[in-house]
């Protein structure tokens, strides 16, 4: 994971999305950002100010309309030929059919591994989603955050040198939520993936991200970006006076660098 | 409350068609209507026994036909909704033909497929049996397909999945209950159409002569016992393909 | 085709009907061609207006019977086959034939010339048509006649004959049900491609049920039998009718085309040598007549009878299992109605009777 | 938005096209005896009986009925038959749709009905129409109050209506069941009585499903009347123009496709006004608008 | 606002759930638990605790197997009845073929107030979540944020005496809820208002509740309350340590008692 290039590479790029009767959405706006190997990068901001846009456009999984967008030196579109990158949207999207293990195991199954191969790797994600005993069951019969630890598994089946993860916590309650965090940066340590990551939580983005990338709406842009350099992201961290300095930061930049009243309606 | 349920599902039909029976029969009885104007339920019942071989002989007949159209409707159906849905301009260039194909009356197209096929097979009863399935198949299959939700297409895309495996792994799964439900309205489509396709040619069997052949002689009784025959034949295919829908559904459980 | 109303053809020409016609409606078996001219003409000449009566002809259809709708009161009269009502008739309805138009069978079984089939011992082996609805009993009762079952046909049995004859042209079925008067002529309108005319009676072999000997009666007038019994003005009516009929017979004969003319402007809609074709041959029916058109043969209505009780269908049972009752036929209408006929110097016999030559066209355009 | 919908119509025209094209082109390769393995025929035959050519069918349309004198242009006949049994049609549709609605109302206002009820509705589309086509005539010809009187026209509606009344049934049904269980208890915390559930809640919900339904309703309608017509002998439409133009069926093939022609016509612009109704009701749609 | 008896009295109530080849779920054990008018109740533990099912009960949508509810005095059906309550729910639950405008009406018309005064209380209420501007959009053309907004105007709409919302918050990010809460606190101030509030968030129930009710599952019961006196409700609130307090003893009830390794997760 050495990898001179950066992993993803966004250069002023614009998203126009065209609606019915002309009606245009500026939903990007001049973005910009290089993410490098292994680098955790968050998104945040209001509602509506392009992260999950920008995400898709780096996945392609939408066209832009103007700038650049290189994932590992290639295109977009390249990448996501090659299987370069794992993602996980909102929505756990499970395939309400399959098994929790099947669930998994699609992607695999899509690009040709065989069966003792899935089996093997669908274990060990099993096991690190804690939810071994439940392969067999189908995705009703899991709860919310149930379904989004499968999804994530999902994400991770082919071990990507960059991982992208759309709010993939919105639906777990706090405990399960640290837990999946603490798994997330273990998980990073250990495979050196690149992470862009979208979430709504202050904390989260603080706890988990080398960079928090601040970005506002109408068009959306990048407002500004913190970085954050802690040695250790353990339990310890979360009671760390320079974990609450992120946060303030962070909180402060969203909140339009006044950081008392004027919280003032989002008009999204 | 689980058998009040069950209680109700068998027990409601079965008091409502019993009364409905019952009532038909006391009209015919007291206003001392003649058979051949309006047989009794007891008098069908009975011819229905008398002549239970040769029912059952014609219902073989015309339900044979029935499911071989019943197949050959239901496999094109799902066949060209998959490409309709592939191709979009196909789909386009499909929707005044099958619009048509839902209209035209089995006694317009009946002769058409005799001329086409014989007038001595069953070929003929066969394809317009198919072409009563294909239009729900088709029209149900397209809506289940059509029917992913973005996330899973987006799923899907982000694995460069081949058009195949889509298919296959998505696009398929996903509409099998679309395509059960359009199984099931066919079915009983299939009964009907196979029947009412023996009155323009083909071998002199099957339900649909028996039932003309015993009016034409004024004979209803007999002609309603065939009749029955013809609903009972209807029920059981549609009986079938709701059980396959049934099960289908708690397998999935959705 | 014409409009809404057309089936319901009535002579009151407006204004002019006198107020003392006597309503009365018939319910054909088939829809308005010229096998029914005798009642369009008579229609058409004010010979049911002459006899004080304000007709109303109900075409049929595919699944109307039409002593259903005599028996249920929805007409005065009804034109069907003798086979098939007297099974209605053991079925219980109470009608009874009063004036027997049709003295000769219409039907016959067609092949082409070259198939091998001559005489009904011949069908065995062979794909043979009908069209069901009752109008399968002479070919059954030819077929057994001369020893063939339906499980010696190829297939085990007919094969079901639709209203054209394509079944027939295009060979899945070796001899098909004809009547003279349409069928057998819609072969003819159809061009032979092996020599580009139309096919020509050579082309044909025919086997006529007269000539077979298993011929039954067919169309006939029929009335309800008990107000018959019990209403005299019906009972005139009756009488009215048949000779009103009667008359339109004898228009017709001596004028096909224009019985021809009357029919297509009732609203049928067939080809124009079609129509004629049907004209004439319907006069073969009924011209020169033994013993005065509608007059019922005893000998025939006793044949009839006879192969009713005998002739066995695909399932097993004979159209009638006991005696018709006395009240299945009666002359006593069509007599008076042909005393007055004759009375009126109207020649009601027609025995020097020549059917005219017609050449049909392709389509029977 | 009408730009689509020309696109549409223009796609639509040149699918016919490439039907006619596959007809003739079927026609031109194909073997006079059709494609035959063992004794079954799996490919049409092509003689000009089995399968005439698109442009005789067209031609004959502008070719009188019949050679008697003032015989009206073949496609005049035709519309004004078209025309008759379209208008018998929308009746019978409209007979369906509403007692079909009325079945569903009752269906979803007491679960015991629903259970009696609706195998008895799925068993009656099992009854063969010729069984009823007689009798709906016949008990029809029964009425008679003052001076109304039971036409055939109306018995060839009432059959059209016992085709079209069961796609509405059950998808009504549906549809009225369709609701959240969280719209329902919104509804059911603001007190909202059945018929205020029914008018604001209910019916709105139940268009998307009602739509599909209707269309489907039509198309059963247009058939049940060519049927009817042919089976209980109502003339003018074209039902009856089937079976009388039967008869040249091997002499004039061209002849027997224009009242297919006929039947197909009222089948598209059915469809069309049931569209219109879509049109009307496209607020109601709105869930239906998929990404 | 002066009623002597409670807002809502809830005494000794279980609810079970028999499913179907007679399995129960006990949702509900032995629950008591009296609001005072005007008092702002939060309900707060696990999924699956009961939370839910305890609002419905109180909203008559469900039958209690054993015990006793009583809303004003009278009994839930009678206050349905009555209007006494104004509900809102989790998913916004908004008709798709009504304007914002129309589904803010909708209880109004329902109960038959005329056109001028449904017009003027909801331009009152769409000023008050910030919507004015989306009047005439439909639900399908609003962010999930925007769509809660008006389910909350849609429960306000009727002024009731007493407001019950199951985590009406959820979807919305970190702005507007904070501010959605600074106005639930006016509203209830104004009007007098009781409420019964379900949340997931910690930091949310504290702000805004009298008192937070700590539920535990399986089967659903009242583990502890914990009564917050704080004098006044505004943005200096979130930065006082009574409130930190307040959230460290509620974080400590949820948590089995364990302190650590529970913080940090989500603040607002
Ligand atoms: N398919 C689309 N068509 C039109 N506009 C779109 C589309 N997708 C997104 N938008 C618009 O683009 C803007 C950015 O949307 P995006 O989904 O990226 O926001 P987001 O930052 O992810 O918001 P959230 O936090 O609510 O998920 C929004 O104004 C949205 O309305
Ligand atoms: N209609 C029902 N039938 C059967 N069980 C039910 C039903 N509704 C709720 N339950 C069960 O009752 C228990 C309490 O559910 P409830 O919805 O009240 O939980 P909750 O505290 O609101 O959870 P969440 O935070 O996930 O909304 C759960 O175990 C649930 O499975
Ligand atoms: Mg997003
Ligand atoms: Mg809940």
């Amino acid at each position: 994971m050495t990898d001179p290039r950066p992993a993803v590479r966004i250069a002023s790029v614009d998203k126009i999305f065209r609606g019915r009767k002309g009606a245009e959405v500026h939903a990007l706006s001049d973005v910009s950002l290089d993410v490098a190997p292994g680098e955790f990068v968050s998104l945040i901001g209001p509602s509506g100010c392009g992260k999950s846009t920008l995400m898709r456009l780096v996945a392609d999984l939408d066209q832009l309309t103007a700038g650049e967008i290189e994932v590992f030196g290639k295109t977009p579109e390249q990448a996501r030929k090659d299987q370069d990158y794992g993602i996980a949207f909102q929505q756990a999207g499970l395939l309400p059919w399959r098994t929790v293990r099947a669930n998994i195991e699609l992607p695999l199954e899509i690009h040709g591994v065989d069966a003792r191969g899935r089996a093997a790797r669908s274990d060990e994600l099993l096991e690190l989603i804690g939810l071994a005993d439940f392969a067999d069951h189908h995705p009703d019969q899991l709860s919310g955050g149930m379904k989004q630890r499968v999804a994530i598994a999902r994400a991770l089946a082919e071990r990507p040198r960059l991982l992208l993860m759309d709010e993939p916590f919105g639906a777990l309650d706090e405990i399960t939520r640290e837990h999946m965090q603490n798994e997330l940066v273990a998980l990073c340590k250990e495979t050196g993936a690149a992470v862009i990551f979208v979430t709504h939580s202050i904390p989260e983005a603080v706890f988990l991200s080398d960079r928090v990338v601040v970005m506002s709406p109408r068009p959306g842009r990048i407002k500004d970006i913190v970085t954050l350099d802690f040695s250790a992201r353990d339990e310890e961290l979360r009671e760390d006076s320079t974990f609450y300095d992120g946060v303030t930061a962070v909180r402060m930049l969203l909140h339009d660098g006044a950081a008392d009243g004027a919280r003032g309606v989002e008009n999204r | 409350m689980k058998a009040l349920a069950g209680t109700r599902t068998v027990l409601a039909p079965v008091a409502l068609g019993v009364l409905a029976l019952a009532l038909w029969q006391a009209l015919v009885v007291a206003f001392e209507i003649k058979p051949f104007l309006v047989p009794s339920p007891l008098g069908i019942g009975g011819a229905f026994v008398d002549t239970a071989d040769h029912i059952l002989d014609a219902a073989v007949q015309t339900g044979l036909n029935a499911l071989i159209g019943l197949g050959i409707g239901a496999v094109t159906g799902i066949l060209v909704a998959i490409l309709a849905n592939a191709l979009r301009v196909l789909d386009r260039m499909l929707v005044p033909l099958v619009a048509s194909l839902a209209v035209i009356p089995i006694v317009a197209l009946a002769p058409i497929f005799y001329a086409m096929f014989g007038a001595a097979a069953n070929t003929g009863r066969q394809l317009v049996a198919a072409v009563a399935v294909f239009v729900p198949m088709y029209l149900n299959t397209l809506q289940g397909l059509r029917q992913v939700e973005p996330v899973h297409r987006d799923l899907m895309r982000s694995y460069a999945a081949t058009a195949e495996q889509v298919n296959r792994m998505l696009l398929l799964p996903g509409a099998v209950p679309y395509v059960l439900n359009g199984l099931k309205i066919g079915s009983s489509l299939a009964v009907i159409s196979a029947l009412i396709a023996e009155y323009f040619g083909g071998p002199a069997n099957g339900l649909g002569i028996a039932i003309t052949s015993s009016a034409a002689g004024s004979n209803y009784t007999v002609a309603w016992a065939y009749v029955l025959g013809a609903v009972l034949l209807g029920t059981l295919f549609y009986g079938v393909t709701a059980a396959l829908e049934g099960w289908s559904r708690r397998r999935r459980r959705t | 085709s014409s409009g809404d109303d057309a089936e319901t053809t009535s002579s009151a020409s407006g204004d002019a009907a006198p107020a003392e016609l006597t309503p009365v409606s018939v319910q054909l078996q088939w829809l308005t061609q010229a096998q029914f001219a005798c009642y369009y003409s008579a229609l058409d000449q004010g010979y049911y207006e002459d006899a004080g009566l304000d007709v109303t002809i109900l075409p049929g259809a595919v699944d109307i019977v039409p002593i259903d709708v005599l028996t249920s009161g929805s007409a005065d009269f009804a034109i069907s086959w003798v086979p098939k009502v007297l099974g209605a008739i053991e079925q219980g309805a109470a009608v009874t034939n009063v004036a027997q138009i049709f003295e000769r069978s219409g039907t016959l079984q067609v092949a082409f010339a070259d198939s091998g089939i001559e005489s009904a011992a011949d069908l065995a082996g062979m794909k043979v048509g009908s069209w069901g609805y009752g109008n399968e009993w002479e070919l059954i009762a030819g077929m057994q006649a001369s020893g063939v079952t339906l499980e010696d046909l190829d297939g085990g049995s007919t094969v079901q004959q639709a209203f054209d004859m394509n079944a027939f042209i295009a060979g899945d079925i070796d001899a098909a049900q004809a009547m003279t008067y349409n069928e057998y002529a819609q072969v003819l309108e159809v061009v032979n491609p092996e020599t580009g005319e139309l096919y020509t009676e050579d082309d044909l072999v025919v086997i006529d049920w007269n000539d077979e000997g298993t011929a039954m009666l067919q169309d006939a007038i029929w009335a309800d039998s008990e107000r018959l019994a019990s209403d005299e003005d019906y009972a005139a009516s009756t009488t009215a009718f048949i000779k009103g009929t009667i008359e339109g017979c004898v228009f017709a004969k001596d004028d096909p085309q224009a019985a021809a003319d009357i029919v297509t402007a009732a609203g049928s809609t067939l080809g124009t040598s079609h129509q004629l074709w049907m004209a004439n041959e319907i006069n073969k029916l009924i011209f020169p007549s033994t013993s005065g058109v509608g007059h019922i043969n005893e000998d025939q209505w006793d044949a009839t009878v006879a192969m009713a009780l005998e002739t066995v269908n695909p399932e097993g049972s004979t159209i009638i299992t006991t005696e018709p009752p006395e009240t299945a036929y009666s002359n006593e209408y069509v007599d008076a109605a042909l005393a007055e006929l004759e009375a009126d110097g109207v020649d009601v016999m027609g025995a020097d009777y020549a059917p005219i030559e017609v050449t049909l066209n392709e389509g029977g355009e | 938005m009408r730009r689509s919908r020309l696109n549409g119509v223009l796609w639509g025209i040149l699918g016919v096209l490439a039907a006619v094209a596959v007809w003739e082109g079927y026609k031109a390769i194909g073997p006079a005896e059709g494609v035959v393995v063992g004794d079954i025929v799996i490919l049409p035959r092509t003689t000009d009986i089995a399968m005439p050519h698109t442009w005789d069918v067209l031609a004959r349309l502008f070719e009188p009925v019949t050679r008697a004198a003032g015989a009206d242009v073949l496609w005049w006949a035709v519309l004004q038959a078209a025309a008759f049994s379209l208008g018998i049609a929308a009746l019978g549709w409209l007979l369906g749709v509403i007692s079909g609605l009325a079945l569903a109302l009752l269906m979803q206002r007491w679960v015991t009905a629903e259970s009696a009820v609706l195998p008895w509705v799925v068993l009656s589309q099992t009854v063969p129409l010729i069984a009823i086509a007689p009798l709906v005539r016949r008990w029809g010809s029964e009425i008679e109050i003052g001076s109304f009187q039971w036409e055939n026209w109306m018995s060839v509606a009432v059959i059209a209506s016992y085709l079209a009344f069961f796609p509405v049934a059950v998808s009504a049904l549906r549809g009225l069941k369709s609701p959240p269980a969280a719209d329902i208890d919104l509804f059911r915390a603001y007190a909202a009585g059945w018929w205020t559930t029914l008018l604001r809640l209910r019916l709105p919900s139940s268009v998307p499903y009602l739509l599909p339904a209707l269309r489907l309703a039509a198309a059963n309608a247009v058939v049940g009347t060519v049927v009817a017509e042919v089976s209980i002998g109502l003339g003018g439409g074209i039902g009856r123009m089937i079976i009388e133009f039967a008869a040249t069926a091997s002499g004039d093939p061209a002849k027997t496709y224009a009242p297919i022609l006929g039947a197909v016509l009222i089948g598209l612009v059915s469809a069309g006004l049931v569209a219109l109704i879509g049109m009307g009701l496209k607020r109601f749609r709105r869930a239906e608008v998929t990404a």
